[in-house]
């Protein structure tokens, strides 16, 4: 499998989680979403971390993103779960008092 | 080993925050005690009585620790730690003194908040000072993974605090979008960090720039890789085309928390443009900087100062609530100090960094009083200024000072710092961007003064509306506004030393 | 040494202003008992400087240094004390003293009181005069002329300070200074820059080479119109209004300082191309002033018509040339109604003095041979007969029409004379012996001076002009300032020639014996009188004024031609300046106010400056309208836009 | 001689203010009399000044030079020569006077003192000042206090009022910015010393503005020019300074239009005609043609005026007018005329808006005529005859009645002004008579005429005011008989500088 | 080698279209799941690449973040079954704002897409070199050797994330 596929694949899962995150209104989907975004963006670190012939600080990279990424899944958690909390819902749009 | 240990000396400061944040916490553990009260149906509910002095002491105490430390760290010559990935140079010392001691009011805010509940006083203050460790590290990183893992750590932290304030639907919202705009934003400088990894098959950013500026790029992935880093960190800095979640999030999120968003957020992410502009993608000259053939990105960031501080000072001019109003400020203000970079001198880095210190001091004062008002009122309409000035002098006083500098008039700091980044950008014959500087100039002036208004003002209330009862004099926050007023006042009449400083860091660094 | 009776003169009014300024009401009889004193000070010092003048010293000259800016640029305040204008100096002296008499006169018996300000006014003035009389140079010069326009605003002002018709008659005589002082001022300016001085001697020497003879126009232009002559001459119906104020300052004002400045500019006035053609204009504003006064019966209102034609008759004698005619015409002239107009103002009519004083003010003026007005006219017509080299016909039509004017004031006059002496009925019967003889004295002088004129000595021959030796003075008072090579009718040169002949013929021919018999024939009963005046009325009315078309726009225009006369009843119009005032000043300045008044309100601060805070406040207001509070909106939005830049750097480049 | 006296009257009200701010009691009894007294002694030092100027010298004197910022070269550098010195001791006794019209004020003495004296520091400092940065600094440094005084001790609009003049002002401050860094960067070395940068140094210097080439010396003569002239103020600049004058508390109002408005003439010639010669006569037939401008537009303005107060602001921008026109024309006379006229415009506006303020305290308004036509005030001068006799000086010195006020100055100017521009000239004479159309008009409706219901509670003028109005007469009588020693001050300075502009006009 | 391309080529697929399910479905608990597939299919795509170490951690994540979600939303919604209801019902704007979402977000792909096929230094062509050293091991040696530094800082993070994480989720006290 060539390096494009591989790329290709990447681009197209943060393309799909970035717009699919913009998309959501749940606060929990849009955590997933970026999660898919986020898992993009490793696996475009992974393969050209493998390009190259020192792929270790690549891997390493992945591995943060990875372990950034279940952070997020977890706070993001929290966070809907306080939302919640304070104003009964886990839409992102509702109830918004912070604009203009 | 020696070395190592070397290391660890340099990074003292680092160090000790983290102890410190250690040490709040457990200090807060410690000191815990069970109580129980009866309430009114005669249930019984146990709650902890917890000592937030002596959280906040041990807080304050190693933060000034690790001010001290890095006042210490300041003489020395630039070196790399960590395998090349923390560079520790004057510039970046000079980062984290401004942080630490941001950090520093910022607890101090904390702990006199009302509106953090005093059983959470010691999280505050431990990821206050957990966010400033990871700012002190983005000012030093010179290796994509620390910074970005730096960056995410600032954004972790800020999305707690952000939704920090209890049963607080506009607390939650700041949270939760903070939380969805940063997430976003991360895997996107994640992307662009990928990308430059594929150019120069290397995190280290000095490798990267000698990639960059050995072989012609194409300018298209440039860009691209260029643009989504600069997201990231316009996200963070509120800059133009994503500025537009800042002042949700300032107003929002309780007071010593919105000013950690406004200080201590932006210098870092300045810190973070420095490097991006300066240290990536532009090579070094003599007394100043060239930026890579081909690729034009000084326009850019030109374009993005002049729209920033554009909209930030027109959106301001109708805002009512006060945190919200000083959110769109400090929007207009980082678009001014960004009209430095572009330019490309040392001249230029100087005056941004003058100017990004001042704005740092004069807006945690700002804040500190604006937080003592709004805590006192309850509200944080900007009508609770009204007559500030006759009930509390001194704080009245300081706020309008705080106001006016900010606005940028002599003889006060903020007038320094405008001048010189006026300076550096007439004298780069940027002419069109120091015009429109010089309108936004005016354009600010009009808010803060909407603001300096309703301190001073004297007339009848309007009906139905109650006069503020005037509030406790407080001696730690009255030292506080002293100090903070003090480098306002003096460094607007007398600021060589300070700039003198500066332009030494800057021909001392390396990049 | 020389310039000690200036001083002296100046320090004592100085002093009389400060005393009356800080004297309160308690004191005030004190203020007006030194006032007089030192208005006799003054008026003793005047005599003595006019001793020295005509006893040996010529004329003095003295000057200080008010700026010296460069080398170049030196400006002086100078003085001269001549002839000329020290025979006024001593009329000025004593009509202030007489001023003065009658301010403490009016304080003792409580008639009169008078305003503080306007005691301090009268000093004020004189200073202001004497400045104009002495002056060397335009910068003295307009010290005085500016400061009697702005002192006699205040006198009239303060004479009776709650009045309107008082604070209307003020601005009104301001509005009368001010006009001509655009032309003054432009005169002056034309001088300094066309001569490139400003000294009166220069301007003389330079002005009979080749020059520029606007700026010369331009001052008589000025001059004339602020002594109420045509275009103004209606402002002495406003002067009349000021009642007694008005006495020392219309004639401190008007008469002596237009004659004065022909005195101090004869030879330029005399140098400049056409300027004779002006003199059809105090022609005109004799006849005028002659036939408003016909109907007259407001006595004040008389006076004022008098100081119209008074101040055309020295104004034609000046442009035609003949110096020693206006010079004198000037003198007489003002004594006599200074006289006539205290009289006339001071006392009220049942009083045996104002019957006296107003007989021999009038009988002074109706221009008898023996009086000093009767002399002055003699010379006026000499001048004018003489004068056939220099304008071939034009004279004579000059002459024409004064001699009309002269014989219809001479009616007006006798008719008044007669009226007060033989017609009133008087209930009072006690002699004001204080008033009397100080005004006696006065009249007495005047009549000296007129015996031992020049119609007497013309007479009698030269013998016994030399057997007089006061008439060496007026040899030099009328003796124009020097360089004056055009002077026509100037010294004992007429003696003999045919101009003396006819103008003795004229004088008594016109004034005495045509105009004495009809005013006394006219005038022989009150009914006649009355019927006479309402005779007259009728027929002013019938020439020019026409029924009231109020408050229509350019009714000055249209109201002369729907009269009788057609444009010439513009000068009996008793509306025309006001409607003139209200078209061409205030509707204008009302309309251009109203339309500045929008620029500024509504254009400038409203819509420019506060529209321009407006409209940004407003883009302001719809940027708050993008913070919708959506998170993804924000995240998109940037994402468009910073796409939109990074797309535009892409493929157009930097 | 004391050392440093310059530094030592710029910065003593500023002392004094620190002291007034320190004092704690609350009565406020104490801290006019440690205003008044601070405000005398910088008088008196002022008045040391000027007796031992030696006016037979061009040079600048008394100088000070300090390095401040180095890394800049920015110094503290003060000195005096013929351009400044009548205006320091005109400033500090025109801050004397004001400390005593001040005296009954009820409230916030404190405040009102202290910023009152920083205020004072601020003007004296702008024309002291040698350096331009340091002069850009005190400059600014006025704006503050006068939007507080005004913000907070105005009147019923002070906040729009005070808002404008700041937004006004620092728009021009920001042109002034603009221009100071052009040149700064554009001198070698670089250098904000007035004395350095002086002498047409930017002749040729040359910038790209979107592909145009234009002059330096141009480009920045006019945006100097732009921040001086809102201050002046010029008239489609002007627009805040009725506005302020209306809503400043009087003694403010006096300084304002007495002494503040002068800074910005006098920076025109101490900057713009020092600096840039060439621009300057390239300029300076606008500058006079703005100068009739100003004097017909605020003349006509003034003529319908209902507030007293507004209509003498509306007299003072067609007043400054008169400066306009004598500093567009480079004839010693009209140029001379220029500088007395602006010394003596302070004196007799001075005492007019003093007399404003005696009247609006003792009625409470200022209006000349009601919204319903009637008279505000009339027959004053039967109810109160001695501010009767005041307001006549004054009136009559604004119309340039000889002997008193403007007569030398304005009679300066159009004599020097006439033989270069005729038509502009003329103007200028038609705007002395707008000036008697209108004050005589509001003369007229206040002080003569019947006595309405408004004036019959209105006493006369006491003691403590004939106190600082007297002082204003004997100048005003000074300044319209024989101001020569002032004159004589000043003219080897403004000589030098005209040779200068002139040579630059061959 | 082959079975290695087939399996990448599956799992690319499965991942696509479970992504795109993922993101187009209305139902939270079927995203869920197909968010699960899709992370395990990004985790085996990895495998191909030798990265097995990565791809247990990102599968880890996957596991882990839809154990976290449905827990989550139980504790949100008080029953499993509520809170796998749609999402609120969509609006006809509404409906257009996530289109016009999801097309920027297809565009930003697209361009990070064409800046990698793009780019000069990359021969995308090739496939990419299979390291042979287990990556655990080069992992734990950069880990605890030149970058500890990063090492260190994931262990900061996580302190904050369980002090924030446990702030944010604590019960409010009524007693204050």
């Amino acid at each position: 499998m060539q390096i494009e596929i591989y790329l290709i694949l990447a681009a197209t899962l943060v393309g799909i989680g970035i717009g699919s995150a913009l998309s959501r209104r749940n606060i929990i989907s849009i955590v997933m979403s970026i999660t898919t975004a986020g898992s993009g963006a490793l696996l475009a670190m992974a393969t050209l971390g493998h390009d190259s012939e020192k792929q270790n600080d690549g891997l390493l990279f992945a591995l943060v993103l990875g372990a950034i990424l279940l952070i997020l899944m977890v706070l993001g958690c929290a966070l809907a779960y306080r939302r919640f909390m304070s104003t009964g819902t886990t839409n992102i749009g509702d109830r918004n008092e912070l604009r203009h | 080993m020696l070395s190592e240990f070397r290391s660890l000396a340099i990074i003292s400061p680092e160090l000790m925050l983290f102890a410190t944040a250690i040490l709040t916490l457990l200090a807060d553990i410690s000191s815990r005690a069970k109580a129980t009260a009866r309430g009114r149906d005669g249930s019984e509910t146990s709650s902890y009585e917890t000592r937030p002095h002596l959280v906040a002491a041990v807080a304050l105490l190693g933060l000034a620790a690790a001010l001290i430390l890095s006042f210490r760290t300041f003489s020395m010559a630039p070196t790399e730690v960590f395998s090349r990935a923390l560079s520790i140079d004057p510039v970046s010392q000079f980062f984290k003194t401004l942080l630490i001691f941001a950090g520093i009011i910022t607890v101090l805010q904390g702990s006199m908040s009302r509106e953090i509940h005093r059983t959470e006083k010691a999280e505050l203050h431990a990821l206050l000072v957990l966010g400033t460790l990871g700012m002190c590290i983005m000012t030093s990183a010179v290796h994509f993974l620390l910074l970005f893992l730096a960056y995410e750590m600032v954004g972790i932290t800020g999305y707690v605090l952000a939704a920090f304030k209890r049963r607080s639907g506009l607390s939650s919202e700041a949270g939760v979008k903070l939380f969805v705009h940063g997430s976003l934003t991360t895997i996107l400088f994640a992307i662009g960090i990928v990308m430059l990894y594929g150019i120069g098959k290397s995190f280290n950013i000095l490798d990267i720039r000698g990639q960059l500026a050995g072989a012609a790029v194409h300018t298209g992935y440039l860009w691209v890789a260029f643009g989504l880093i600069f997201i990231a960190l316009a996200g963070r800095l509120a800059v133009f085309p994503f500025h537009f979640l800042a002042p949700d999030i300032i107003e929002g999120s309780p007071s010593p928390v919105s000013a950690y968003f406004c200080v201590s957020s932006t210098i870092a992410a300045m810190a973070f443009a420095l490097r991006l502009c300066i240290h990536i993608f532009s090579v070094k000259g003599d007394l100043k900087w060239v930026h890579l053939p081909g690729f034009e990105w000084p326009d850019l960031i030109t374009g993005v100062a002049a729209v920033t501080m554009t909209i930030g000072n027109l959106t301001a001019l109708y805002q009512t609530n006060l945190k919200r109003l000083i959110g769109y400020s400090c929007i207009a203000q980082i678009g001014y100090i960004l009209m430095g970079i572009p330019v490309l001198t040392h001249a230029g880095i100087a005056a941004v960094l003058f100017s990004l210190a001042t704005y740092g001091i004069v807006t945690l004062g700002t804040f500190f009083v604006i937080q003592m008002v709004t805590d006192h009122a309850g509200s944080e309409k900007i009508t609770i200024l009204r007559g500030l000035v006759w009930r509390n002098p001194y704080e009245g006083v300081a706020l309008c000072i705080f106001l006016l500098s900010l606005a940028g008039l002599p003889p006060l700091v903020g007038f320094v710092g405008r001048f010189y980044v006026l300076g550096v950008v007439v004298r780069e014959k940027l002419y069109w961007l120091s015009i429109v500087a010089a309108i936004n100039w005016v354009l600010g002036l009009t808010y803060y003064l909407s603001m300096i208004r309703q301190v001073f003002a004297s007339d009848r209330l309007a009906p139905g509306e109650r006069s503020q009862p005037v509030m406790a004099a407080n001696p730690v926050a009255q030292f506080t506004l002293a100090v903070l007023l003090l480098p306002t006042i003096v460094l607007g009449i007398y600021w060589d030393p300070l700039m003198n400083y500066i332009t030494r860091s800057l021909g001392a660094v390396v990049w | 040494m020389e310039r000690l009776p200036l001083f002296i003169s100046l320090g004592s009014l100085l002093i009389w202003a400060l005393v009356a300024l800080f004297m309160n009401k308690n004191l005030r009889m004190a203020a007006r008992g030194i006032g007089l004193g030192l208005a006799l000070v003054q008026l003793g010092s005047a005599i003595w400087a006019a001793a020295r003048i005509f006893g040996d010293t010529p004329g003095v000259q003295y000057s200080v240094v008010w700026f010296a800016l460069t080398a170049k640029d030196v400006f002086e305040i100078k003085f001269v004390v001549d002839a000329a204008g020290v025979v006024f100096w001593v009329a000025l002296s004593l009509f202030t003293a007489v001023t003065a008499y009658f301010s403490l006169l009016g304080q003792i018996k409580g008639t009169r009181t008078q305003h503080r300000g306007e005691a301090v006014t009268v000093p004020l003035l004189t200073i202001g005069a004497l400045c104009a009389l002495t002056s060397a140079n335009f910068i003295s010069y307009y010290f005085g002329w500016a400061l009697i326009a702005s002192l006699g605003f205040l006198a009239i002002s303060f004479s009776a300070p709650n009045r309107d018709d008082r604070a209307s008659a003020s601005f009104r005589y301001l509005i009368l200074n001010i006009l001509p002082e655009v032309l003054f001022l432009a005169g002056i300016l034309g001088c300094y820059a066309v001569f490139e001085t400003l000294s009166f001697n220069e301007i003389n020497e330079k002005a009979l080479a080749d020059a520029p003879a606007w700026p010369i126009m331009c001052l008589v232009a000025g001059t004339m119109l602020r002594s109420l002559q045509i275009p103004l001459m209606q402002c002495a119906r406003y002067l009349a209004s000021a009642k007694s104020a008005a006495t020392p300052v219309f004639f401190l004002g008007n008469a002596i300082l237009s004659a004065t400045l022909f005195a101090k500019l004869f030879p330029a006035i005399c140098a400049t191309e056409d300027i004779q053609y002006f003199a059809i204009i105090p022609a005109l504003t004799a006849i005028a002033a002659a036939v408003m006064a016909l109907p007259e019966q407001e006595p004040a209102q008389l006076v004022g018509w008098l100081v119209s034609y008074v101040c055309a008759s020295v104004f034609l004698s000046g442009l035609v040339g003949s110096y020693d005619a206006a010079q004198a015409l000037a003198l007489t002239g003002s004594i006599g109604v200074f006289l006539l107009a205290s009289a006339l103002t001071e006392f009220s009519q049942e009083d045996r003095p104002q019957r006296w004083l107003a007989g021999v003010a009038l009988l002074m003026m109706t221009g008898l041979p023996i009086t000093g007005w009767g002399w002055a006219r003699y010379l006026e017509y000499a001048g004018l007969i003489h004068n056939e080299g220099q304008l071939p016909s034009f004279h004579w039509i000059l002459l024409g029409l004064k001699l009309l004017a002269d014989l219809l004031m001479g009616i007006v006059l006798w008719g008044v004379v007669r009226e007060r002496w033989m017609v009133r009925e008087t209930t009072s019967k006690k002699v004001k012996w204080e008033i009397i003889v100080p005004l006696t004295i006065l009249a007495l002088s005047c009549l000296s001076i007129a015996v031992g004129g020049r119609p007497f000595g013309g007479l009698v021959g030269r013998a016994t002009v030399d057997a007089f030796p006061g008439l060496v003075w007026f040899e030099k008072f009328l003796t124009p300032p020097g360089g004056a090579a055009k002077t026509l009718s100037s010294g004992m040169d007429l003696l003999g020639t045919d101009a003396d002949f006819f103008a003795r013929l004229l004088m008594v021919g016109v004034l005495v014996v045509p105009a004495m018999l009809a005013g006394l024939w006219i005038f022989r009963d009150r009914k006649s009188l009355e019927d006479f005046r309402a005779f007259c009325a009728r027929v002013v009315r019938r020439l020019g004024q026409v029924p009231d078309q109020d408050s229509k726009l350019w009714s000055w225009v249209m109201r002369p031609l729907n009269a009788t006369l057609g444009s010439a009843a513009a000068f009996f119009d008793s509306r025309i300046l006001d409607r003139l005032m209200a078209d061409i000043w205030v509707t204008p300045a009302r309309f251009v106010r109203k339309v500045f008044l929008v620029f500024e309100n509504k254009v400038l601060d409203q819509q420019l400056i506060d529209g321009l805070a407006e409209a940004v406040a407003s883009i302001g207001k719809s940027l708050r309208l993008v913070q919708n509070g959506q998170v993804q909106f924000y995240f998109a939005l940037g994402l468009i836009l910073m796409g939109a830049v990074v797309i535009k750097f892409v493929v157009v480049g930097g | 001689m004391i050392p440093n006296i310059l530094s030592a009257i710029v910065f003593l009200p500023l002392l004094g203010a620190a002291l007034v701010l320190v004092i704690a009691r609350d009565d406020g009894r104490i801290h006019r009399y440690v205003a008044l007294m601070i405000s005398f002694v910088t008088f008196v030092l002022s008045c040391l000044l000027v007796a031992n100027f030696n006016h037979s010298t061009v040079g600048v004197q008394f100088a000070e030079n300090y390095e401040w910022i180095t890394s800049l070269k920015i110094s503290y550098s003060l000195g005096v020569d013929g351009l400044n010195i009548v205006f320091i001791p005109l400033t500090a006794l025109l801050f004397m006077l004001c400390v005593l019209a001040s005296w009954d004020r009820a409230a916030g003495l404190k405040g009102y003192f202290s910023l009152f004296l920083i205020l004072e520091t601020a003007v004296l400092g702008t024309f002291a000042a040698q350096d331009l940065f340091l002069l850009f600094a005190f400059w600014e440094a006025a704006l503050l206090p006068i939007y507080f005084m005004i913000g907070v001790w105005g009147n019923k609009n002070r906040e729009y009022a005070a808002t404008k003049f700041f937004l006004y002002q620092l728009a021009g401050s920001a042109l002034l910015l603009l221009g100071m860094l052009v040149i700064y960067y554009i001198a070698e070395p670089h250098s904000f010393s007035l004395i350095d940068l002086a002498g047409g140094k930017f002749t040729s210097a040359r910038i790209d503005i979107g592909g145009r080439s234009l002059g330096v010396e141009h480009l920045v003569f006019i945006l100097m020019l732009a921040g001086f002239a809102v201050r002046l103020p010029v008239v489609p600049l002007h627009s805040w300074f009725p506005h302020v004058q209306a809503e400043a508390p009087p003694a403010l109002a006096a300084v304002l239009a007495a002494i503040f408005i002068k800074t910005g003439a006098y920076a025109i010639v101490r900057v713009n005609y020092a600096l840039f010669p060439e621009a300057a006569n390239w300029f300076a037939p606008v500058i006079a043609i703005c100068g009739a401008v100003n004097i017909i537009y605020g003349g006509i303005c003034a003529l319908g005026q209902k507030d007293i107060r507004r209509l003498v602001a509306y007299s003072c921008v067609s007043h400054m007018g008169f400066v306009l026109l004598g500093l567009g024309i480079f004839s010693s006379t009209a140029f001379h005329g220029a500088f007395l006229q602006m010394g003596s415009h302070a004196v007799y506006t001075g005492l007019l808006f003093f007399l404003v303020g005696i009247l609006g305290a003792r009625s409470g308004h200022h209006d000349i005529l009601n919204a319903d036509g009637s008279v505000g005030f009339g027959g004053l001068v039967s109810k109160a005859p001695l501010l009767t006799g005041f307001f006549t000086v004054a009136v009559f010195s604004t119309l340039g009645v000889p002997g008193l006020g403007a007569f030398p100055s304005e009679s300066l100017v159009f004599l020097g002004a006439f033989p270069f521009h005729r038509f502009l000239t003329v103007i200028g004479l038609g705007g002395m008579f707008l000036t008697a159309g209108y004050l005589l008009w509001m003369y007229r409706r206040v002080f003569l005429g019947r006595v309405s219901e408004n004036s019959a509670q209105i006493t006369d003028v006491t003691l403590r005011e004939q106190l600082y109005l007297v002082p204003l007469v004997l100048l005003c009588v000074f300044a319209g008989t024989y101001p020569t020693p002032l004159i004589n001050l000043a003219s080897p300075t403004i000589n030098q500088v005209l040779s200068s502009l002139n040579k630059e006009a061959k | 080698m082959t079975a290695n391309i087939v399996l990448g080529y599956f799992f690319a697929i499965v991942c696509v279209i479970s992504t795109i399910y993922a993101a187009v479905s209305r139902d939270l608990f079927r995203v869920t799941i197909a968010f699960f597939v899709e992370i395990t299919c990004v985790s085996g795509v990895l495998l191909t690449l030798n990265a097995d170490y990565i791809a247990l951690i990102v599968f880890t994540l996957g596991l882990m973040g839809t154990i976290l979600v449905i827990s989550f939303s139980s504790v949100i919604q008080g029953s499993l079954k509520d809170s796998f209801r749609a999402e609120a019902v969509d609006s006809g704007s509404r409906r257009v704002t996530r289109l016009f979402g999801m097309i920027l977000g297809l565009g930003l792909g697209a361009a990070i897409g064409w800046a990698f096929l793009t780019a000069p230094f990359l021969d995308v062509t090739k496939t990419p070199v299979i390291s042979q050293e287990v990556d655990v091991v080069v992992l734990g040696r950069m880990m605890l050797g030149e970058q500890l530094a990063v090492f260190e800082l994931l262990g900061v993070m996580i302190l904050v994330v369980v002090v924030g994480a446990g702030l944010l989720l604590r019960k409010p006290n009524n007693a204050n």
